[in-house]
């Protein structure tokens, strides 16, 4: 599942939700971004979020469906948010359900590479004095 | 066609989105010919190929024709998650 | 953190607790094991976990502390249950918090790697006909 | 001498822990004699090095001396996580 939004979500009910329908999940791997206080050098005040919404969705399933396919998942989750977000908001959650550990980390971080390179979101941070994309 | 900016490129053009009609570019090598013509800013970032062009939302990096109903898409590199 | 503990945890509420005290997080890897209803060609009906508690908190801090100086971790948190545990229920919980997002992946691994080769924990399954210590 | 055992060696030895007075082992190899000849059951699992010994809550590899006041463990490979 993608999900693009502006509002925060709660990782247990996220997890709980796609957990509940499959007793044969042994391993949850779980990666959330967070906005930190200092990038680049310089303090961030907030972040605005940028995204080509279709594309966004067209290319996450893209990559979900590779990770899904590459390590024998049970299931996975995408979420990324939107918008303006502030110092310790979550911007990304990314969660893959195995059988087994191994799978479940290699997928995590194989979704969280791709998702960094090609799906499209763009982030202008805001500094104290003036803004810059990223 | 339709054309969308997004990120520093959309400060430069100063729009979101354009939209042309029969005098569209016919692949991606006429749409820089187009861009760097229409918004001189950005003919730096074109040479330097920092740009990355989408069609119909999909990345792109040969040099297709491109038709009256495409959606294109031009953006700087992505820096999500 | 450390907390061996018979009861449930909420992925959300312990994430948030530790989360809540730096700004400087930017990356949270996440690994959460849960009782599986099928392992090793037998249906699972529950869990008996028995742990040897002082040792495994002093094991768990040792591993912890390790990838927190390996992996230059901003904190850690695990949390392993005992007890009788069923289908579907959690057992353990493994978050790493760090600036970047490399490290809280390789220190999550690290810390479920080590926790499975020397933490003091065994597990007794049940079956609709019998039982095994695994 | 405190000696405590878990998980299945616990089912062979019928109890969780023992205490020795002056009669205790004076390093792992002694402890491994007493076990063999207390739980017979327990010798094919000692001869084939699967018993994990833990001394005041640290694994030891080695065969260091032990002392009356300490707490040994007496385990199977884990299998937490």
């Amino acid at each position: 599942m993608i999900k693009i939004q502006k509002k925060d979500f709660n990782v247990e009910n996220e997890i709980k939700t796609i957990k509940d329908k499959y007793s044969s999940i042994g391993a949850v791997n779980v990666f959330i971004g967070f906005v930190r206080d200092y990038n680049d050098k310089r303090d961030v005040k907030f972040l605005e979020l940028e995204v080509y919404e279709q594309m966004a969705i067209k290319e996450l399933s893209k990559i979900q469906q590779r990770a899904i396919k590459k390590f024998k998942l049970i299931d996975s989750l995408i979420i990324h948010r939107y918008g303006k977000l502030y110092v310790n908001d979550k911007i990304v959650l990314v969660v893959c359900f195995s059988v087994n550990r191994k799978n479940s980390f290699e997928a995590t971080k194989f979704i969280m590479d791709y998702l960094k390179k090609d799906a499209p979101f763009w982030k202008k941070e805001t500094y104290d004095f003036g803004s810059n994309w990223i | 066609m339709k054309i969308k900016y997004f990120a520093w490129i959309k400060d430069i053009t100063k729009k979101d989105v354009e939209i042309l009609n029969s005098n569209y570019p016919k692949n991606i090598e006429e749409l820089k010919k187009y861009l760097t013509l229409m918004y001189p800013s950005l003919e730096k970032h074109i040479s330097k190929d920092i740009l990355r062009y989408a069609i119909n939302m999909e990345y792109n990096s040969k040099n297709p024709s491109l038709q009256e109903n495409d959606e294109i898409a031009v953006f700087p590199p992505v820096s999500g998650g």
